[in-house]
């Protein structure tokens, strides 16, 4: 069955429409990528499919029932603007959510671990620190990080949980090509082993089609110069992907050595 | 019903002071164990809210006047007891005036006093003595505290108020006292009430409280020592000194015998203050709203003499309890 | 759905709100029913029978002395010189709590002193208020404005301080001197936060009001409070507090909506 | 530079900030010797000369009665009060706040209710308060909670409203149910807001100390300016208030350090 | 002279080094792209040259004399998370900094212009809107914005003063690549026509090389694995670059041309 239903989706701000009649069928494990004009609703999509915001008419349906009107651990999410605890260091940020992990009673009673749940979540969130290059930072406050460095912080908290389908709006805008190869690696090796469905908003088009298994194109199918909030947009193109997993990682490891010898030659020049 | 710990709650004042030297002297302690019961004695500084305490059931018995007897636990349907009649005003409370010789020149002005209080009343009485009416005056609700510091601003010219901060008042230059309670002696009285029901109940308690009060009295009459230094710890407790102290008691008539008490009860006298009492109450809307005529609220006084409605008798004078300290039988 | 997610429906969230006031309400008429049983003339907790007539006596009867009906010239006495303190409070909180808040020098120099100001118990000082402001209109409106006026300052002070430095320096950037910056940069994110601190102060307006016509009044619905006071008159006093608190929650509701409506940004990124 | 970005040296910080009160104290030998000359037996402004006895009285000579201090007795009972009083509100303020800022059903439930409490001045309604609080200690300590839990409360709520949808969003992404989204997340947050609250109420409370001590109380600073000041006794008064604004002082200063030290991220996000 | 010139220029944040020994010379006209590892001080670098952050050691001159120690007009910026105005419409955002041209009276006593310098300069900024493609979003609270639009405000609002210096840090990472592209041209043209003098950190290998006349790469030198905050990031290569404003818009335009392309091959496919 499909873990995501849309059908006949319309979202409107006021007079303003957003999205108009959007279709769209996603198996388990897909990872779709999507691009568009930036402004034309990709973000208002995913804050519907996190149950943020509501669709003002149409269904969308998380395993055939309509999803529920609010964020669950489910979906997990990286937004756009990276927002993470200004509270809590960065080891911490990253902690929170195996703390909170709803099974154990301690989770539920204090949102925290104790013990031997403490150290194992200590040790699982400092190798994903270490992943995404912040073990250095890990006791500073977000206030005291980078522009990149909080979007990583951001990128691992939320893959740090596993979740079944993991939102990803424009994780990598702020990161240098190095590293964000890395986090490309990160995610594919995450989808791969816990087989999630990702939803990956981005607007550098070769990682749209480096990465997805589908590429979805948001855009306006009509336009009126008067009235340019009269029509939405919808989905354009929805293209299939062939490129899998692990011919991925190789591809992005030659990519990796591009740069190398980028550096190489500029040394020379 | 009876009981065992009773609480009485006084303000502080000239003639209440007492019953602080009597709290830490260890007097009531002694008369209240001689009774078998306890009697806390609570010290509650905004006089009109231990009255109203009182009145609403948190004490068995409270210092206050005759007039505020009346109007608050009487007219409130507590039926109160004056086990004591302390003393009366005898110039311990006077109208003053700022830039005035005689008491006619108050004419037109405004008059600040704590409306509805005793000053409320003795204004009204100088007024009358000189054949003007409230309607002459504009008076204007000045709080207790705040009197002095108001008689300092040139916006204030004429008070109503009683000590110390009446000798505050005088003490500042151009401040002319017109009219003063020693020229309606007897009218203002400082009592010491209970609740007629808990009295009846438990005697005990009224004796206890009418027998420590008269040996305190009798200390403090002395002009030995120990009379010294109970007036300085009256002074202290008030804020001032014996000297200061002193100087207040001069102005007031303390009945330190229970005889003059016994006698001033059942003399005439008080039921004609009284009857002057309810009618300014009554004509100031202080017997409440039901009231129909100063006859709302019934007061009852020695030997059968009553005023107003009997079978609402709320305000008892009984001087049986003075009478048996009078005789030694406590 | 997780509780911080349910939201009530209109009727459910007025009927919700109501619920309170109705509990408070059965708990008073269960307490005044016993001690009312107990002496039937009891001033405390008087019945809501007393309490109408009472109501009808202020509210709806002329003064036969004065003329007037004595509620709404108490109300109008109070309410004007209530709106004149909350005026000038707010102007005075506005401007020096944006000048503390963003000039250094200014702050060095004020923010102790207010803070100081903020702290005196001014009913203790009234005789030294009395001799500045003197003793009519002026002292009462003044007494509200120093009971609240550095309450607004610090507070407002404080939200300027809360400002991002990037707006500020972004502002700069542009041309921005420090004057313009403040006028519009800083002043117009500062309305809703006036609003905000003007509807947490209403409580300690009425508060002083009420202490300043007890202390030097011949009208106003404080003076007539602590006029009633003196002979335990519950019925009106009740009454009374229940018409300001009604007035209070209303001026409170109406700076609310005033600042939804006026500063539609302010709501529009915060989560409420 | 601008006048935003010039900033006073530690120094001239700390003179600037003694300025106005030295001028304060200008003006108030001014007109106190002017009110003197005039009339040598003035209460109302008295000498230094005259205060300093008076200091010498209250705070450095034993009460032979007592074998007090007074003033340290009286501190050490009004702060008590104080303490316990604050302590009490913090917490409501936090707890009810935090509950009324995040869930729905409890705003709908409870905040009109709040708000109509914290408009009731408490000191018109004081009989019924006594009654059911009683005359002695809890009685004073409940009049402070009544007059600035209500505040806090309402602050609180308001700042977490403040906070943004994307951090509870992210949060219950991460699995938090209710109770642990308000442990976590908006708690801790909280508590520098708390410490505000409390600092901005600070003057409140100590008013509502003092006029706790002097309607019934046989101690406490409150208590000892309502003794003095039917005798006009400015000579006790005014170093009285001096010394309960020294102390709200250093207990505002106190709280800032605390906050300062113990929530390093509040500070480091905001300008001041 | 040069415009900007960085001697011996150390920047630490408590034990952290951020910046060690940076030395840089910028001839006014010149278009400084910046380059380099997430977190490695770019942003820093930038803060500096704005008078937001103190330099710990050495020199930072502006025409010769020390960098004023503030803001000012001289020197716009946008910020790499966009910060306008939340009290102001889009329209209002972008008009801001022409009313607050300090030269007239009513700019400086109330921070707003009147009359025909109102509409003139309501008139410019609506034409900067449609430069950036917010035209029909001017009515609208940034809060109502989506990422790319609100970053496109930030735009906006700082380019339309002209500032001698302008400073952007990561100014496209939230566009897709035809906004993109607009807004290179656009930048490329002011550039031209006031002369200005640009620094722009960038993510994007590509952008930095086709849009600067000179390419700054920041990275650490030295590294200790156990110390990893002990040593900063320096400019390690500073490459000069050829192609120059009136070439790079012919190129661009053939980029569109290519992304064109690529919207057709789709369609057919
Ligand atoms: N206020 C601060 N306190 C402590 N450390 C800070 C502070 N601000 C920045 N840093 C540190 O300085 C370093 C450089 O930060 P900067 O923002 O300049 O990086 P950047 O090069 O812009 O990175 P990015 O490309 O991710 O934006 C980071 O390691 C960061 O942790
Ligand atoms: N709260 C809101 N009120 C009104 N309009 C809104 C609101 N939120 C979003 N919009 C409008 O909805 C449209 C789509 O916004 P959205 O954030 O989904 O764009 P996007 O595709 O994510 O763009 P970008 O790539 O720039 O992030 C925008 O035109 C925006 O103005
Ligand atoms: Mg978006
Ligand atoms: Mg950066």
């Amino acid at each position: 069955m499909n873990i995501i239903s849309v059908r006949k989706l319309w979202k409107t701000y006021g007079e303003q429409v957003v999205l108009e009649n959007l279709n769209l069928e996603v198996k388990e494990h897909e990872f779709v990528t999507i691009v568009g004009a930036s402004g034309c609703g990709k973000t208002t999509f995913l804050r519907m499919l996190l149950g943020q915001e509501a669709p003002s008419r149409g269904e969308f349906l998380l395993d055939g029932r309509p999803l529920p009107n609010e964020p669950g651990p489910d979906r997990g999410i990286v937004f756009q603007r990276y927002s993470v605890f200004p509270h809590l260091t960065v080891l911490e940020n990253v902690m929170l959510g195996l703390e909170l992990d709803g099974r154990s009673p301690s989770a539920r009673l204090l949102g925290r671990a104790f013990g031997s749940r403490r150290r194992e979540a200590r040790e699982r969130a400092r190798a994903m620190l270490v992943e995404v290059g912040l073990d250095a930072a890990r006791d500073k406050y977000p206030s005291m990080l980078s522009g990149g460095m909080q979007q990583r912080l951001s990128i691992a908290q939320s893959v740090i949980c596993n979740p079944r389908i993991l939102l990803l709006d424009e994780p990598f805008g702020a990161l240098d090509p190095g590293i964000s190869s890395d986090m490309h690696r990160l995610i594919l090796r995450l989808w791969e082993r816990h087989r999630m469905t990702i939803f990956m908003i981005t607007h550098d088009l070769r990682e749209g089609f480096e990465l997805g298994t589908r590429l979805l194109v948001f855009d306006k199918t009509r336009l009126d110069a008067q009235a340019p909030d009269a029509f939405g947009a919808t989905i354009t193109y929805d293209i299939p992907l062939n490129v899998k997993g692990n011919r991925l990682l190789q591809e992005l490891d030659a990519a990796t050595a591009r740069t190398e010898r980028f550096r190489e030659e500029v040394e020379l020049a | 019903q009876e009981k065992k710990k009773f609480k009485l709650a006084w303000s502080i004042y000239v003639g209440w002071m007492p019953w602080d030297y009597a709290d830490h002297s260890g007097i009531v302690k002694k008369w209240a164990d001689k009774y078998g019961i306890e009697i806390e004695v609570v010290q509650i500084n905004d006089y009109v809210e231990s009255i109203n305490q009182y009145t609403a059931g948190a004490f068995d018995a409270c210092v206050m006047t005759n007039m505020d007897a009346l109007t608050i636990p009487a007219a409130g349907g507590v039926d109160s007891t004056a086990l004591i009649v302390g003393d009366y005003s005898n110039g311990n409370d006077a109208v003053v005036l700022k830039g005035g010789k005689t008491l006619k020149d108050i004419k037109g002005r405004n008059v600040n006093l704590v409306e509805l209080s005793v000053s409320h009343y003795l204004l009204a009485r100088a007024l009358d003595s000189v054949g003007m009416s409230e309607r002459d005056v504009k008076v204007v609700n000045t709080s207790d505290a705040d009197i002095v510091a108001a008689f300092t601003t040139p916006q204030v010219n004429a008070v109503t108020l009683w000590n110390p901060q009446l000798a505050e008042v005088m003490a500042m230059p151009n401040a002319a006292k017109v009219f003063d309670s020693s020229r309606i002696p007897g009218e203002i009285l400082d009592l010491t009430v209970a609740n007629s029901d808990v009295l009846k109940a438990n005697p005990a308690f009224g004796k206890a409280l009418v027998g420590a009060w008269y040996e305190t009295m009798a200390i403090m009459a002395a002009d030995d020592a120990k009379g010294r230094a109970a007036r300085a710890h009256m002074g202290e407790a008030s804020g001032t000194d014996r000297a200061g102290y002193e100087a207040q008691l001069k102005a007031t008539h303390m009945y330190y015998q229970p005889a003059e008490g016994v006698a001033f009860t059942r003399s005439e006298q008080l039921v004609q203050t009284m009857d002057h009492v309810r009618k300014f109450s009554f004509a100031h809307g202080l017997l409440g709203e039901g009231a129909r005529s100063a006859d709302a609220v019934g007061i009852a006084f020695p030997g059968g003499k009553m005023l107003g409605n009997a079978r609402n008798l709320k305000l008892r004078f009984d001087d049986a309890w003075m009478q048996m300290a009078a005789e030694g039988k406590l | 759905m997780r509780l911080v997610n349910r939201k009530p429906g209109r009727m459910a969230a007025l009927s919700l709100g109501a619920l309170p006031f109705v509990l408070l309400l059965i708990a008073y008429l269960v307490a005044s029913g016993l001690r009312l049983a107990e002496n039937p003339d009891d001033k405390l907790m008087p019945s809501f029978a007393s309490i109408g007539a009472a109501i009808h006596q202020v509210a709806f009867t002329e003064n036969p002395r004065s003329g007037e009906i004595v509620l709404w010239s108490d109300t109008w006495a109070s309410l004007k010189r209530l709106g004149i303190a909350l005026g000038a409070s707010a102007l005075i909180g506005l401007c020096l709590g944006i000048l503390i808040g963003i000039v250094p020098y200014l702050r060095a120099a004020l923010a102790p002193f207010i803070t100081a100001l903020s702290m005196i118990p001014p009913l203790a000082i009234l005789p030294i208020l009395f001799i500045v402001f003197g003793l009519d209109e002026l002292s009462k409106v003044m007494l509200i404005v120093i009971g609240i006026a550095p309450f607004i300052v610090r507070d407002i002070a404080l939200r300027v301080g809360e400002l991002p430095a990037e707006q500020l320096i972004k502002a700069q950037t542009l041309g921005a001197g420090s004057w313009p910056l403040m006028l519009r940069v800083v002043l117009p994110q500062m309305w809703p936060r006036l609003i905000d601190a003007l509807r947490l102060s209403l409580g300690a307006a009425w508060l002083f009001l009420i202490a300043a016509e007890a202390i030097a009044s011949t009208d106003g619905l404080g003076y007539r409070i602590f006029l009633v006071r003196r002979y335990l008159s519950m019925d009106i006093i009740l009454p009374y507090v229940v018409w300001i608190t009604l007035l209070a929650f209303c001026m409170d509701y109406a700076l609310r909506l005033l600042s939804r409506r006026l500063f539609p940004w302010a709501e529009a990124g915060a989560r409420r």
